[in-house]
């Protein structure tokens, strides 16, 4: 019997690495893995490369990691917000790299590493400072700038509900990055609200297939009691 | 002259929003524009972050941190709408499905230049979002900003000096001011706020200006 | 009130023009819009190229529209099966082009054109016969070949359920292309066994979003009682 | 010697199967390693045209038109398995999430090159489906087939003369006669049938072999 649910926090992040290349889904707090995320400064691994929308919020989550100076590198698309304070000192004093990837080529890039792409095309960011040094090309009339996928040795994902097979299904915009970033890990790592019987999950509205899922973890939901609407 | 507040100029961008029209605004000023579309006709509203059929803000206490627009406020979904995963929401915006985007900006150029996300200051941490996706992909994009910086200066310019967000690309640009085409002939005024000359206009613009056949005052 | 449904099939195909290109559903019988390619048929439209992943069985479908002479040209990974006649000998007789394309990079290409792609570096095919005379390069040790997106003017497809704004979700395996394919065409029209209320598809479930379809018509279902399963 | 029937072909490629594995099992021969399967493992079976978790054929009757193979034969579901689109189907394929493939070839080269999908005759008309898709992006690629075709030549060569369906793709090959692993020290025979010594079966080959350092006659 194949289970890949696990039944804590520690045991989800276990085996995270220095240097490691980790995708943290959500987008502002909706998605946001926020008990990995903590699992994973408890867990230790540092000089870590990250990649997510935005540079973390206020001091929690993202901004606690970087606090604790794990994070050599940040991949992401809007650093800069009110409450992005310690990421903005940390690049400040030159103490963490920053990569800033225009969204959808963010979003593309990783699932391009997903879907075995090798380098694509994109019409966003051309004749930008974002596309600087960048390979470029007019094809059809139109202008483009070569892509390279965004591969990763681990994500970290918020799902709704998950079954040990690891399929999971989101809840509203929560799902943002989750589905992607599922598919462009080595390992997959999925914090998910409830845990349901294997085919619970209509098949037909699975949203990420378990192939793409490593290890599944309950947390018990901070959510207000409209969970489950 | 009787010079557009904000939500004058947001009114004024949603009488050219038809029905039945695929629209993204952008976060700050655009957003908006959602409050002047008319309530009876169906405009869809595509948020970046995974929603269409976007609807207003919730009543106070009926937020879900699940369901935030891309400048993560707490939003609604109307009837019919449907969320759906962040590559599948940019195939919609880079793929040419989006009718009309609307974005705020530092500076349009005489060629419809776009400079939205970065003021090129010296240690500036720069932010880009789906600014860019928008500009290149949505089928009209639309700008909708005040006229001038607070120091005075025209923000629509011969040449944008500050980090481009996309070449060519903005449409119309609604101003405090004016409304006005990017055209192959140049920047057409399709409207000018009552009171207002077009050679006061081109006085405080920062680009060549031509009147549009069919120009008017507003 | 936007309202994507039309009457009837003639109404649906209206507008399909002389040398359009056509997207076409289906994975053998599984989600063929037979109804809408009967329609088509009826129409009159000549000198199609026709994207399928197949090139038509027996006498019916996309076998018939061929056996017309409606069709210049044929994009599909698989033509040659036990009941492709009239496909074959059109081809022999040179009556037909054929671009023969491996499947994925048939998914993909279609799906490339939906998401504003401009090109892809795709392992598929490397090597073979079917990247002759494309553009390849190595990148980070491996071999990748250069694929085109396949845009077309129309799409066909056939799903299970649909509503005004065009919203759709498929049935088990006939879902196949229906999605990529709807994302491809500056018009798709969708066959639909139900059209049904607006709100009556949960928001979490719709595979296709109304903006990627013009056009929804209903045909009566000839699949067995088992349908609403 | 004890040569291998087809269905003892596919119950040797089973067992290299492990629980947990996602495979796809190529139309035709490589399809009836599914029937031996050990009824008490999960193993995930991937269709190409949008289904994981693949059951079996289902009972006479039930048969339901919109749930079939790659072959276009019936099947069902697993409890637990999930249907996609096919852009997400090949993607499994493509971006290496597959654990293993089975194939069937026309010739499998000294170094993994896989023919499968074209004999390369004039006039016939192609057809390649999902092979080449395949052949790139599953981790490991297994090849199912007669050692020899029915005019006696031998389908293991040294470089193959059909057109390629991948290059240097297959791990390991199976046939009626054998179980040969592809490596970067040349062919390995892993397994011989019963009475079937190293040296007949060499000669039986179009290209090298070498025992490998575990070999033994199954």
């Amino acid at each position: 019997m194949i289970d890949k649910t696990v039944a804590g926090i520690e045991e989800a992040v276990a085996g995270i690495h220095d240097g490691a290349t980790v995708l943290m889904g959500g987008f502002g707090g909706a998605g946001q893995p926020a008990e990995l995320i903590e699992g994973l400064i408890a867990q230790g691994a540092k000089n870590l490369t990250i990649v997510n929308n935005n540079a973390g919020n206020g001091d929690v989550g993202l901004a606690a990691l970087l606090k604790a100076r794990r994070v050599r590198k940040v991949i992401c698309s809007f650093p800069r917000q009110a409450d992005s304070y310690v990421f903005d000192a940390l690049y400040r004093a030159g103490e963490v790299e920053l990569e800033l990837v225009p969204q959808g080529n963010l979003a593309e890039r990783i699932r391009a590493a997903g879907a075995g792409i090798g380098a694509f095309f994109t019409p966003t960011a051309y004749g930008t400072p974002l596309a600087e040094g960048k390979e470029t090309r007019e094809i059809d009339g139109r202008h483009y700038v070569l892509e390279y996928p965004i591969r990763a040795d681990f994500a970290l994902i918020k799902a709704f509900r998950g079954d040990r097979w690891g399929n999971l299904v989101f809840r509203k915009a929560a799902r943002n990055f989750g589905p992607v970033m599922a598919m462009a890990a080595r390992c997959t790592i999925a914090q998910v609200d409830e845990i349901v019987p294997l085919g619970a999950l209509d098949p037909e509205i699975v949203v990420t297939p378990g192939i793409f899922v490593h290890r599944v973890v309950r947390v018990a939901s901070t959510r207000a009691a409209d969970v489950a609407a | 002259m009787n010079r557009r507040n904000r939500n004058e100029i947001a009114a004024r961008v949603a009488r050219d929003i038809p029905e039945g029209s695929y629209v993204n605004l952008g976060i700050g000023l655009p957003t908006l524009v959602g409050n002047h579309l008319p309530p009876g006709l169906e405009i869809f509203l595509h948020s970046e972050n995974g929603i269409l059929g976007m609807g207003p803000a919730p009543a106070s206490g009926a937020e879900d941190p699940d369901l935030i627009n891309a400048g993560k406020q707490p939003v609604t979904l109307l009837t019919g709408g449907c969320y759906f995963h962040h590559a599948d929401s940019f195939a919609m915006m880079r793929g040419g499905h989006l009718d009309i985007c609307v974005l705020g900006a530092y500076q349009v150029s005489a060629t419809g230049d776009l400079a939205n996300w970065s003021t090129g200051e010296a240690g500036a941490i720069p932010a880009v979002g789906g600014a860019m996706d928008l500009a290149a992909g949505a089928k009209k994009v639309f700008v909708m900003m005040e006229h001038l910086t607070k120091a005075g200066e025209s923000k629509i310019v011969e040449r944008c000096t500050y980090p481009l967000t996309g070449i060519g690309c903005v449409k119309r640009i609604y101003t405090d001011l004016a409304v006005i085409d990017v055209t192959a002939r140049g920047l057409e005024v399709i409207e000018r706020v009552d009171g207002l000359s077009f050679e006061e206009l081109q006085r405080l613009t920062g680009a060549r200006l031509i009147p549009a056949p069919e120009a008017a005052a507003a």
